[in-house]
This record gives C-alpha cells, structure tokens and sequence, in this order.
C-alpha cells in the first residue's frame, strides 16, 4: 500500500487535513494519507529522523532542526502553503480602542511591562483606568515567537504574566468574558467568533493607516506586520516517490481553494503555480537560514524562494 | 436507675442520634455532589451532542467539515488499543499483585517495588508518554502502532490493577490458603486454584477503573505518535494470514476517540464543539459499557463466593 | 511418658517427636517434646487454651513453613521410613502428601462439593475421570457425607451446614489417602449432632489411618481417643494411654486440669 | 506406600517449575521497577543537560519561570506554588467528601444504596479529563464569579475543585474498603457500649482503619499532583508564584504537556526544563510516597 | 424452670425473659425462653455449641439490631422499671448504656489503654477530665488491671497480652456502671492464669452488679455461678440454682450433658 506520512503544526494540520481529505478521495483510497499534530518541533523532530514523508509547520524550520536533519542525511523541499493572520482581539464591550500602534503594543507585551503596565490607562492615558487582562499562546508556540519578533523585536522576548493556552478556544473564552481582556491567535478563530470578539486594526509604523486583518488586507500586504506564511517540508527523497509526489501536487494545486474553505488566508494564485514549479525542480533546504523573518510579505517570500 | 436519671438518659440520647441524623443528610449531600457532577457532566453532553449522532457519525471518518465528520477511525482504534492495554495490563498487574502478596518476603525489596507503585501512580501521564516514545517505539522499534500505545496505558493503570488485586487477595481468608496446602498443593497450585479464582471480582473493578482512565488518556498517546487525521482502518485482527499476518494490526498507525475529541474542541468552528460533546458522549458510553460489565461480572462472582 | 500400666503390647510407631523445640520468632512456644504416635490409633493432644496444641499438630504438616519467622529444631520421624519430617531437605509438599489436616472452623473451597473433595487429586496430577469419581464417592462414604450429597455434587460447598461443611472438609483430607490425620479441635465450631456424627467418624478412621486430635473438650478426648497427651505452656506434661491419665494421671498439673479445678 | 523412603525427597522438577513460575511473577512485579529506572533515566538524562547551564540555586530559588522566554529564568518553585496549590485545593474537596461519602456508605447507607453509589461513583473517575477541563471553565468558573465577581476568568481554584470531584472515587472507594474491612468484633464492641453510628464511625472505624484510608489518601494525593488537562484548560497556564488559589497559575503537568506538544525544537534547553520540571514532580511525589509509607508502617495492623 | 430445692429466700429479679423467640431471618435460633435474671447474682448460660447461648446473650443489649433480617418475638423485663428491653420504642442505645458486655475474644479498640476505658464516658459526653480521670482508675481496679497498667496508660491496648486485654475490656464495660454485665464465654480465647483472673473477677463483680455469662466450660460455670440455665437447640431446658444443677439435675438431658456423656 502507497502511504503518505505527514505530521507537525497544529496551526498547519487543518489546511493538511482538508487536502489529505480530498486527495483520498480523488484517489479513490488508492493511495493513504495520515496526518499527525505533534507541534511543529514534535514533526521536526519526527521528520529529521526519517520517519514521516512532510512535515507541517508554522514557522521556518530552525538551526537546530536543520543540523538534526543534516546528521540523519535528510534533505527536504520548503513549500509554502498559505498565510496566517495573527489577529489581535478585544472584548466587544470595549469601546475605547479604536486602533493599536505596534508601538502600543510593545507598551503593552515588552518584558519590562510585567507586573508594572496592568491598567488601560497607563498604555494611554485617554483611555479607563480598567485592568488589562492579556491572553495569548504558550511560549512554546510559533506564533507567540512570531508577535514578539514582530512587536518586541525578538523572538521569546515578552512579559510573562499572561495567560497562556495552546487552545484557542481558551483564549477566545478568555478575552470574551473579560471587558479589559486583550489576546492573539489566528485568523480562523476570529472569523468563526466574531461576534463574540473585535479584532483590532494595527498600525504598523507611525504615519500608516490602521488596518483590519482579512484575506483581501494580507493578500495585498497592507495586513503588517502580522500576516506569516506557514509550510509544508517535504522530504527529498521521499519526495522521489510517485504517491508523495502526486500528494504534493494535489496539495498546490487545490490549496488556495482549501485554504480558504479552513478560513486560512491562501497565497494569490500565483505563488502555487510558483511552488509547483519549485517542487518540480526540487529545490532542497531553507530560504530563512534557520530563523524566523517577521513582516515578510507574499511578494518578498516569493523572491526569497526564487533564490 | 431511677425515673429521673432515665430520663436525663433519654435527653442525651435524642442529642445523640440528632448528630447521626445530621451526618446521615450531609452523607448523602456529598454522594449527591459525587454524582450529580457526573449526571451533569453527561446530561450536557448529551444535550449538545446527541442531534449530532446516528449511524454516519459513527460509521465515518474525520472531514474538515464538522457536518460530515465522523468517529469511525477512532473508536475502533480506541477499542483496538483497549484490547492490547487489557492484555498487557491485567497479566502483568495480576502477577505483580499475586508476587508481592504471596510469594515475596516481606524485606527491603518488596518495601522498594511497594513503594514504588505508589509513587507510579502519581506520575503524570505525559511523562510516560516520554517514556514510552523512548522506549517502545525506538529501543524496542515498535513504532507508532496500536501496540505501543496499548503497552504505553497498560503501565499507567498498572498501579491501580497491582492496587485492587492485593487487596481483593487480602480478603481471601487465610484458613482457605491453608486448606489447599494442607492438601499438598504447591505455591502456583495454590495461587492458580484458588487465589485467582476467589480474588477475580475485586481484580476485576480495578482493571475496569484503570481502563476507563486509560481509555480517557490524551497526552500520552499524541507523545507516541498517535494521528489525528487517518481515513483508513488498520486490518481486522487475527483476519491476516497466520501466523505472522494476524498481528498486522498491532502495528497499524492508529488514533483514539479523545484524541479526535482534542482536536475537535481546539477548531474554530462551533460545529466542532458539538461533535466533540458527541464523541465524549460515545466515549462515556463505552467507559459505562466496560463499567457495567465489570458490575455485573462482580455481581456473579461475587454470589458464588462468599467465606 | 511411659505407658508402663498398660497390658496390651504397644503398637507400632507412625511418627515420633523427638526433642522438638518450635520457636515463632523469638517466642519459644513449644519445649523439648518427645512423644510416639502410633499406628491407627487415635492420640488426643489437651491442654488449656494457649498451651500449643495447635503449635504441635501444625509442625506435623509443616504448616508453619507458610510464615516467615518460623523456626523448628529437633525431629518428628515418620515411620516406616523414619524421614525426619521437619528436615530442610525435605519437601513439606510431600510431607502434606502423606499427612493430611482438618481444620478447626470448617474451611471448604468456594467450589462444587465434588471439587472440594477430589482437589487433593488434582493437585497429585490425577486426570482420569473415572479415578476422580470413585475416590470422591469413596471419601465421601469414609466422611458419611456419601448420602447426603450424592444428588447435589455440583453445588457448592459453602452451602452445606456447618458440620456437613466440616464433614466435607474431612473427605477432601480423607481422599488423597493419608498415612496420619491431623484434627485441630474439629468439632468446636458445631452443634452437638454434628459433633457426635464426627466423633464416630474419628472412631472408625483409625482402622486405616493414624489420627492425632487436638480438642479442648475433655469429654471427647476420653469418648475418641486410645492415647491422651496433656500439654501445658509449651511443654509435654504428660503422655498415656487415655484410660490411665483420665482414670489415674500420674501428675497433679494433668490431674488438676482433667477435674477441671483449673483452666 | 509402597515404596515410602524417597516419598518425601524433594522432588526437584517440581521445584524447579515453582521457581519459575515465581521468577515470572517476580519479573511482573519488578516493571514497575523498570517503569520507574526507565522514566527516571529519561528524566536525569536530559536533566544534566539542563543543570549544566542553569544552576541548580537558580532552579530552586528563583521566583520566576520564564524558560521560553526571551529573559530566561528558571525558578521552579513558581510551578511547584501552582502545582502544590492546585493540589491543596482539590484534597480540600476530595478528603472531606471523599472520606464522608467513605463513612456513610460503610456504616450509615443501606445495602442496597451502597452497591448502587459505588459504582455511580467510580464512574466520576472515568470521564475524561478535558471533559473536566472544560466543566471547569465554562461551567464552574462562572458560577463562582456570582459569588465572587473579582475572580479571573482562569483560576487554581475551580480547577482544582474539579479536580476534586474527580479524585473523590480514589478517596471514597479505597477509604470504604478499609473501613468494611475493620472487624465487626471492633464496631459490635463500640455499640455495646452505647454508642451511636456517628460515634462508633469516628472514634472506632477511622482510626482502625489509619492504614487504609492513608493510602487511599496517598493515592488521591498522587492523582492530583499528576493531573494534567484540567488545569492545562482551565488554570490559565500562567507562571505564577502564588499560593493564592483564585489566581490564575501553571503547575509542572501543564507546563509539561504544553511544551511537549508545541513548536520547540527538540534538544533545546526550553525543551529540557520539562525533563527538569518531571524530575521535580517525580521527587516531590516520592517524597509523599515515602512520608505515607512510614506512617502506614507506623499504623499498620494496630487491632 | 424451678427453684423449689433451694432453701434461701429468692433474690430481687433484675430481668425476666418472656416467651422470648428470635429468628435469624427464617431461621428460629430461640424458642419460648422464659427465665429469670436474678440481681447482684451470677446467671451462667451453657449448652452445647450452636444451641443458641450466645444469641439469647445478644438479645439483652439488642447487638441483634445492628444486623438486618433479624427479629425478636416476646419481652425481656428489665426491672426496676420494667421495661421491655426488646420493645421497638426503647431505643438501643439507651439499653446498651445500662447493660454492657464482654466479649469472647478481647476487642480492644485501637487507642491508648486510658481512652480505651474512658470510651463509655465519652459517648456519653462526659467532658470532665477529673471524673474520667476517677472512673478510669475505679474501673481498672474493679478489672483488677490497675496495678499492671497504671504506668502505662498511654500505650495502646493492643499491646496487653491476651488476658490484659480481656480485663481491659471488662474495665471499659464497667466504667459507665452498667446495672447488668453480660460476659459470652469470655476466658474461652484465654490461657489457664488470666482464666483464674477473670473467674475470681466475676465473682467480686456480682457484690455490685448483676450477672448473666456464656461459658462452654462446665467447671467454670460450678464455680463461679449462683444460677445456671442449660440450652440446647434453642429451648431452656432446665434452669435451677447452680449446686442443685450440677448435683442433681432434673432432666436426663442436663445430666448427659454435665456429665460428658453427649456435647
Ligand atoms: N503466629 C504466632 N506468633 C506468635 N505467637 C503465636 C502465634 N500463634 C500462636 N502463638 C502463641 O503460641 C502459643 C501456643 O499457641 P497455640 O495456638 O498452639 O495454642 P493452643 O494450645 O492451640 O490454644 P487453643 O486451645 O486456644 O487453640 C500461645 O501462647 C500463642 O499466643
Ligand atoms: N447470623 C446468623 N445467621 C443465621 N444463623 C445464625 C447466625 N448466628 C448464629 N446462627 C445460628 O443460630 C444458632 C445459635 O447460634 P449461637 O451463636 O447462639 O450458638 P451458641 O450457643 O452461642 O454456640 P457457641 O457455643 O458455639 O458459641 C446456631 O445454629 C447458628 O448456626
Ligand atoms: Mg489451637
Ligand atoms: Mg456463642
Ligand atoms: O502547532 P503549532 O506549531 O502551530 O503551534
């Protein structure tokens, strides 16, 4: 029986799933797809060991994983596959934001905030003096990697006096209940909870206009710093084999219309068509050098590619 | 005694057994707390889940649209792993017990194992998924199958099947033991006719009881490698061709009903959350089922044996 | 412990004690006794409560083994082939083989009666039906059980009254052919009737095996038994032919007891 | 008997299958041995790595837990507060109830109130945890916020009162056990005296049956300390040095779980301080395990 | 169920049983007793095993009540006041605190040798350490057991040896002054010196309270006991003064009993 074996993300696994689901059927279940969620560091590590065929991921594989990966003799094929919007979120009842300057937001997250910046106030002073309540992914979390690179200037570098979940939901819950509450995640969770939260529109640098996040703002790159690329890594030699290559193409060739069916944001057309050509070329290793690359729009990301 | 000191008697008396009244309530005030809290936890489900469950939901696989998923793949990889944690579990737990209550001197080494268990029992899950990802799927090069996850819960309820045995082997009276010595029978002899036997009910709640918590377990099993995604059974047990054929399936990639449950509650979409409340619904069915069969085999056993 | 006033010439030995001290733990709880049991006779150990009756007859079977902390020293010969019993070299399966117990509360298996009695078979490997069906009959007739069960041998033991139990357990100890039958106070659970029914089954025993009896009623060791021996604190005091240590018990202690001024 | 003078040899085939079937036996007694070297090795081994770049005073005398974090501190005592808080919480829920729930259906509920209950009870111990995780949350937390408006949407204490409720089955079961299992020559005696059910029930029952009841507290005990989901849902997964149950905080499980299922490399230092933490939990644990020992050893078989 | 030979002047009646029955569920364990209780003297109770002696013991503090299925039939009369003991509207444990008991095999409670004795106290709420204190030390005296233990109030009561432990608990059942003592076989567990102990005992107990004791042993029941009562099969065959029983029985089935003949 031909197999095709991907584990990692679980911010990736829902875009995965809907193709592995359709690819199955296409197939007629001639060919069996499985898909694991193990994080992205758990799929690395599954990956680099040889044992799965692709590896899901939301963010740029790591020196780490590279190096593990190098020792095992596996090299691998990085395709991105859609966008991630990570969407900052308050309670509806809250009618003093309007918008917020990364800068506010770097009042807000940055380290030195922890235990001092505890009421609205003090971000500024316009606004109640009313407890701040942050929620947001664990720190093990690409996408908390990805918002404090983005908003603290580097990776991991946050206070620490918020509450963390690697569920969502948890935190749509959170910020829900809580008048004062302030919290991140993906777009998706927003979209299906709108009326329960408010995404804030973001000012990316002083002077730019306040943007909302939606598939049309990061698409045309307006949507920054916030909009990430998330992947699939393909094993290169696994990549040699007819099922996995067909699987591969199958995903390109339908992610954009699955993307958007799972409320991920899709690349524009022509970045699939882009990938299809690179996968066919089996380009092998990293674009990112083994760290993460914040505010990188599509156009950027195609350029690094092409490289 | 006289009139009056009887009737101080009786005074103190009515004070008494007011006391005893009042605990009587407050007894069953805390049973009420115990099991209400259960009635409501699965009135609740059932309320949310129970529209959501007919024969597709039961007889299809996991889709990323909610209206279409189903449960198939992981109830019979529930069931499957079930199946290998129970013969893993009760052997071993059974003979653990029966060593430690009739065979061991009591001295330091049967201190250390006793103490041990107890402190088994207070490890947490996940870190015998460590151990197990470690252990069976690489130094023993099990892989991510249905057996390691069944060897993997079989020793986090080992505690409690090695607990309830020595205790149920504990009320077998002594004179019963005696009597089969006295008739020349040797240790096993003794252990095989009688001690199994006669302790067989009391095992038999703590396989159960250890069986509804494994059967509860996630954390554990995603560490190993169980897939959240997979649209296909593993072959039917002891169906391929013998010998070797007709243990395929313990070496079937696999998932379990709480790891579907797991995902479903950390999507977006609502219509997740209702299929989750109905997995957990059929998950707490099928904790019952084993419960109910475990009540009603004490039951017999438990008629035909009494000292 | 002579038998100097007897007239009949002594029977053959079946087991001889010899020097046998017993220790549990540190608590020294029998004394240097020395005392012949002999062939097809009945011997009744009495003594007040406490004084290692029980210690003495469970030494006969090495039940003691079963607990740690347990000590022998001295011998108990078994005859003819004069095997020390509590030698470390010898297996006590085997000894439990050839001497079988009952005890003083009824213990039967909760299995079918027939089971009850043939488990002492199966434990010797015995498979064949037809084996297992005439020794059962056969124990059960000896234990005059026979037919009171014969149309229920597939109900369990436990529900038989208390003396059928006990007469039960005296099949599954009769069934496997025992050289000596050890009694510890087999009828002080029961009700009178029970007690006569066994009393008469001890009394026809002894014309195949050799029966040791321990019992607190000192009425019964003088209806059963052809020897008595009086035990008090650890030690033998006394040993004779059951006639003459009721009738004439050479010490005062023996005499004391039997007359019930004491204990 | 025919030929009697080697009956009684040792017959050493026999023998040797006896010893074989003990040493099978001794050998599935000894996994749990196995078990533990195996999940210790796991620990310590990838431990060292940790300790070699965080100093042990650090580890232990830091206020703050902050290993993923851009400023790493690595104070452990920050998860150990929730983990010992949390824990606090659910035995002041599961040792009273549990042990009141013990004593009624021994020696108050009628026979037939008893074999119903039991079973009904041992059923709490079977739903699965994120069940609770999310009872906790959505249902419990609310509703203490009636109580107590100032109460944060994620707190120890409704985790832990969930917890609670579902060790009750490890306390009332196992404690019911031991107290059925006191003689009844012991409660007849109480009575005779005078005594009412009450009476006899804590000043008879409960101190006959020390031994028991301690392990199946002990068993409680070790069940929360190693309960994960519930307070990975609904505690808030903030590292919190706190003994204050309705503040939010993050024990060693979740942080555990948590880490282990997110986006880190494997090998890297954030990922070994779970191998730190288990070792911690492992220890603390033991440390019960060994108190609760002795002091059973002490009670053991006192009538 | 006479006491026509006795010479002395009858006693006051402490209790009186009337056509007492009780049934075991369907099983009738005593049928039709009637016999008196005298006060300040000591009644004994034999028979052999299973006739129901311990049963009808059991009636007179209801210890019955504590088991279900069980039923009681006819009247026990305490007096003064005569209340029926068995009557549905006399709560137990108002029966228990003025009829205490002792039995078989000592049952200490798991708690120091003072708390042990002081148990009957405390349930009834008495408070004042001063007045246990007292009755502490009265009751041990009574049991004849200060003098061993005066030292060593603290520690456990299981650490007493079988015969202390017996006393331990005849102190703890006299401590609350219970106007009748009930006693089922109490030195039946016990070695020949604490047997003498408890004998003596009861006798002196009887100058201050009345007496009712189940003993197997027929010695003990001539010596210690001004009453006697035969039972078998759960009817009172013959109750007299003890001398007149032991000496010359009315009943052929008494005296094959005393005499050893049957039991
Ligand atoms: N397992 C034991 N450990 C320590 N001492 C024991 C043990 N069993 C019995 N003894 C002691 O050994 C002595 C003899 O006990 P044994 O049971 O042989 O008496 P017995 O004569 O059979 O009395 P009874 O007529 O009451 O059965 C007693 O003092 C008893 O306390
Ligand atoms: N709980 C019970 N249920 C049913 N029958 C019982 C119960 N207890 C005792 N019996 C029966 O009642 C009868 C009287 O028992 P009881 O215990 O009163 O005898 P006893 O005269 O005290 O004997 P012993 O001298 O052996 O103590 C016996 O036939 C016994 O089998
Ligand atoms: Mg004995
Ligand atoms: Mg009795
Ligand atoms: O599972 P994640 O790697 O997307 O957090």
């Amino acid at each position: 029986d031909s197999l095709v074996k991907i584990d990692g993300s679980s911010t990736v696994y829902p875009i995965t799933e809907a193709v592995a689901e359709e690819f199955q059927k296409a197939k007629k279940n001639a060919i069996k797809v499985t898909v694991g969620i193990s994080g992205t560091g758990g799929g690395f590590k599954k990956f680099c060991r040889g044992e799965t065929d692709i590896s899901d991921a939301s963010r740029p594989i790591l020196k780490k994983e590279m190096e593990d990966c190098k020792a095992a003799g596996i090299e691998y094929i990085e395709l991105p596959v859609a966008y991630d919007a990570l969407t900052v979120v308050i309670n509806p009842k809250n009618d003093w934001i309007k918008s917020l300057t990364v800068e506010q937001l770097k009042t807000i997250w940055e380290p030195g905030a922890q235990g001092k910046i505890t009421s609205w106030k003090q971000v500024n002073h316009a606004w109640p003096d009313r407890p701040l309540k942050l929620f947001g992914p664990g720190a093990d979390s690409g996408t908390f990697d990805y918002f404090t690179e983005a908003v603290n200037g580097k990776a991991k570098s946050s206070r620490g006096d918020f509450t963390a979940s690697e569920d969502d939901n948890v935190l749509v819950q959170g910020v829900a209940r809580d008048v004062g509450g302030l919290g991140f995640f993906g777009y998706a969770y927003y979209d299906e909870n709108h009326d329960k939260l408010k995404a804030v529109p973001i000012v990316a640098a002083e002077g730019k206009p306040a943007v909302s996040p939606s598939p049309r703002t990061v698409v045309d790159g307006t949507y920054q710093p916030f909009a990430r690329p998330i992947f699939i890594y393909v094993n290169a030699k696994s990549a040699e084999k007819p099922e996995i290559k067909e699987f591969v193409e199958f995903y390109l060739k339908n992610g954009e219309a699955l993307s958007k069916d799972v409320k991920y944001v899709p690349l524009p057309s022509k970045a699939y068509a882009f990938n299809l050509e690179h996968f066919g070329k089996r380009l092998k290793g990293t674009k990112f050098g083994g760290e993460n690359k914040v505010g990188i729009t599509i156009e950027e990301l195609m350029k690094l590619e092409a490289k | 005694m006289n009139q009056q000191e009887l009737q101080a008697l009786r005074n103190l008396i009515v004070a008494h057994k007011r006391w005893d009244a009042l605990f009587g309530v407050l007894g069953v005030c805390a049973l009420m707390i115990g099991v209400m809290t259960f009635m409501s936890l699965f009135v609740n489900m059932a309320i949310e889940g129970l529209g959501r469950i007919d024969v597709e939901f039961l007889t299809s696989f996991p889709s990323r649209r909610a209206a279409h998923a189903g449960i198939l793949s992981a109830w019979v990889g529930s069931t499957l792993v079930m199946l290998v944690t129970a013969f893993a579990a009760v052997p071993i737990g059974v003979a653990a017990g029966i060593y430690l209550e009739e065979y061991a001197a009591k001295n330091w080494v049967t201190d250390v194992i006793e103490i041990n268990i107890s402190n088994l029992a207070g490890v947490p899950s996940i870190i015998y998924g460590l151990l197990a990802l470690g252990l069976f799927v690489y130094t023993f090069g099990l892989g991510q199958s249905i057996l390691s996850a069944g060897l993997t819960l079989a020793l986090l309820i080992l505690p409690v099947v090695i607990v309830s045995t020595r205790e149920s082997i504990r009320a077998i009276p002594q004179i019963i033991r005696e009597g089969a010595y006295a008739c020349g029978a040797t240790t096993w002899q003794v252990v095989r006719d009688h001690i199994v036997p006669y302790s067989s009910a009391g095992i038999l709640t703590g396989v159960i009881i250890g069986m509804a918590r494994a059967i509860g377990e996630t954390a554990p099993i995603i560490t190993i490698g169980a897939l959240t995604f997979i649209a296909f059974l593993p072959p039917a047990p002891f169906t391929g061709d013998p010998p070797a054929g007709m243990f395929d399936w313990l070496f079937a990639p696999f998932t379990v009903m709480p790891i579907q449950m797991f995902n479903w509650t950390s999507r977006p979409e609502a219509a997740f959350a209702t299929n989750a409340a109905a997995a957990g619904f059929i998950l707490v069915l099928m904790t019952l089922a084993m419960n109910g069969l475990a009540i009603w085999l004490r039951y017999r056993l438990r008629k035909s044996i009494n000292w | 412990m002579t038998d100097a006033a007897n007239n009949e010439p002594l029977p053959a030995l079946k087991a001889e004690a010899r020097d046998l001290n017993f220790y549990y733990g540190k608590f020294h709880a029998l004394k240097n006794i020395n005392m012949p049991v002999y062939e097809k006779k009945v011997t009744a150990l009495i003594g007040p409560s406490g004084c290692g009756k029980s210690t003495y007859l469970r030494c006969f079977n090495r039940m003691h083994d079963l607990y740690p902390g347990n000590r022998y020293e001295g011998a108990i010969d078994f005859h003819p082939d004069r095997t020390n019993l509590l030698s470390p070299k010898v297996d006590p399966i085997e000894v439990r083989m050839r001497i079988s117990m009952v005890f003083q509360k009824p213990n039967p298996f909760p299995k079918s009666i027939y089971e009850n009695v043939a488990y002492g078979l199966r434990v010797r490997g015995e498979r064949s039906r037809s084996v297992i069906d005439d020794k059962v009959e056969m124990a059960l007739r000896g234990a005059a059980l026979w037919g009171e069960v014969k149309d229920r041998l597939k109900e369990l033991g436990a529900n038989l009254s208390g003396g059928q139990q006990q007469r039960l357990c005296i099949a599954r100890a009769l069934a496997s052919d025992p050289e000596l039958m050890l009694f510890d106070e087999p009828t002080s659970a029961l009700d009178p009737i029970a007690t006569a029914s066994i009393e008469e089954l001890v009394s026809e025993l002894k014309e195949k095996v050799t029966v040791l009896i321990v019992t607190h009623n000192m009425q019964q060791a003088a209806r059963i038994s052809d020897f008595t021996a009086y035990m008090y604190l650890g030690e033998m005091v006394e040993f004779g032919v059951t006639d003459q240590i009721f009738i004439k018990p050479q010490k005062k202690q023996t005499e004391d007891y039997i007359t019930g001024r004491f204990g | 008997m025919s030929t009697p003078s080697d009956r009684l040899k040792v017959d050493h085939f026999r023998h040797l299958k006896e010893r074989m079937v003990e040493s099978v036996m001794f050998l599935a007694a000894f996994v749990s041995v196995f078990t533990t070297m195996g999940i210790v090795y796991i620990l310590v081994s990838e431990s060292v790595v940790f300790f070699q770049t965080v100093p042990l005073f650090d580890f232990l005398f830091d206020t703050q837990w902050t290993p993923l974090f851009d400023d790493a501190h690595y104070g452990i005592m920050v998860l150990l507060s929730g983990t010992l808080t949390s824990s606090a919480v659910a035995l002041m829920v599961a040792i009273p109830l549990g042990t009141i729930i013990a004593i009624y259906l021994s020696e108050f509920a009628p026979f037939a109130v008893r074999e119903i209950a039991k079973p009904f009870l041992e059923l709490l111990g079977g739903v699965p945890t994120i069940i609770y995780g999310y009872f906790a949350l959505v249902f419990l937390t609310p509703l203490l916020q009636h109580i107590y408006p100032d109460l944060p949407g994620f707190n120890l204490l409704s985790a832990g009162l969930v917890m609670g409720i579902m060790i009750i089955p490890y306390v009332a079961s196992l404690s019911e056990d031991a107290m059925k299992a006191v003689p009844m020559a012991l409660r007849e005696g109480s009575y005779a005296m005078g005594a009412t059910r009450l009476q006899t029930a804590l000043r008879v029952v409960m101190p006959a049956a020390t031994s028991g009841i301690a392990s199946a507290y002990i068993l409680g005990i070790s069940r929360a300390v190693g309960e994960t989901m519930i307070l990975a849902v609904a505690a808030g997964m903030q590292p919190n040095l706190t003994f204050n149950p309705t503040e939010p905080g993050a024990t060693i499980t979740s942080y555990i779980v948590q880490v282990a299922l997110g986006d880190l490399p494997h090998g890297s230092i954030g990922y070994q301080t779970i191998f730190a933490a288990g070792l911690t939990l492992m220890l603390m644990t033991l440390a019960f395990n060994l108190l609760g020992y002795y002091m059973r050893k002490k009670f053991r078989e006192v009538y």
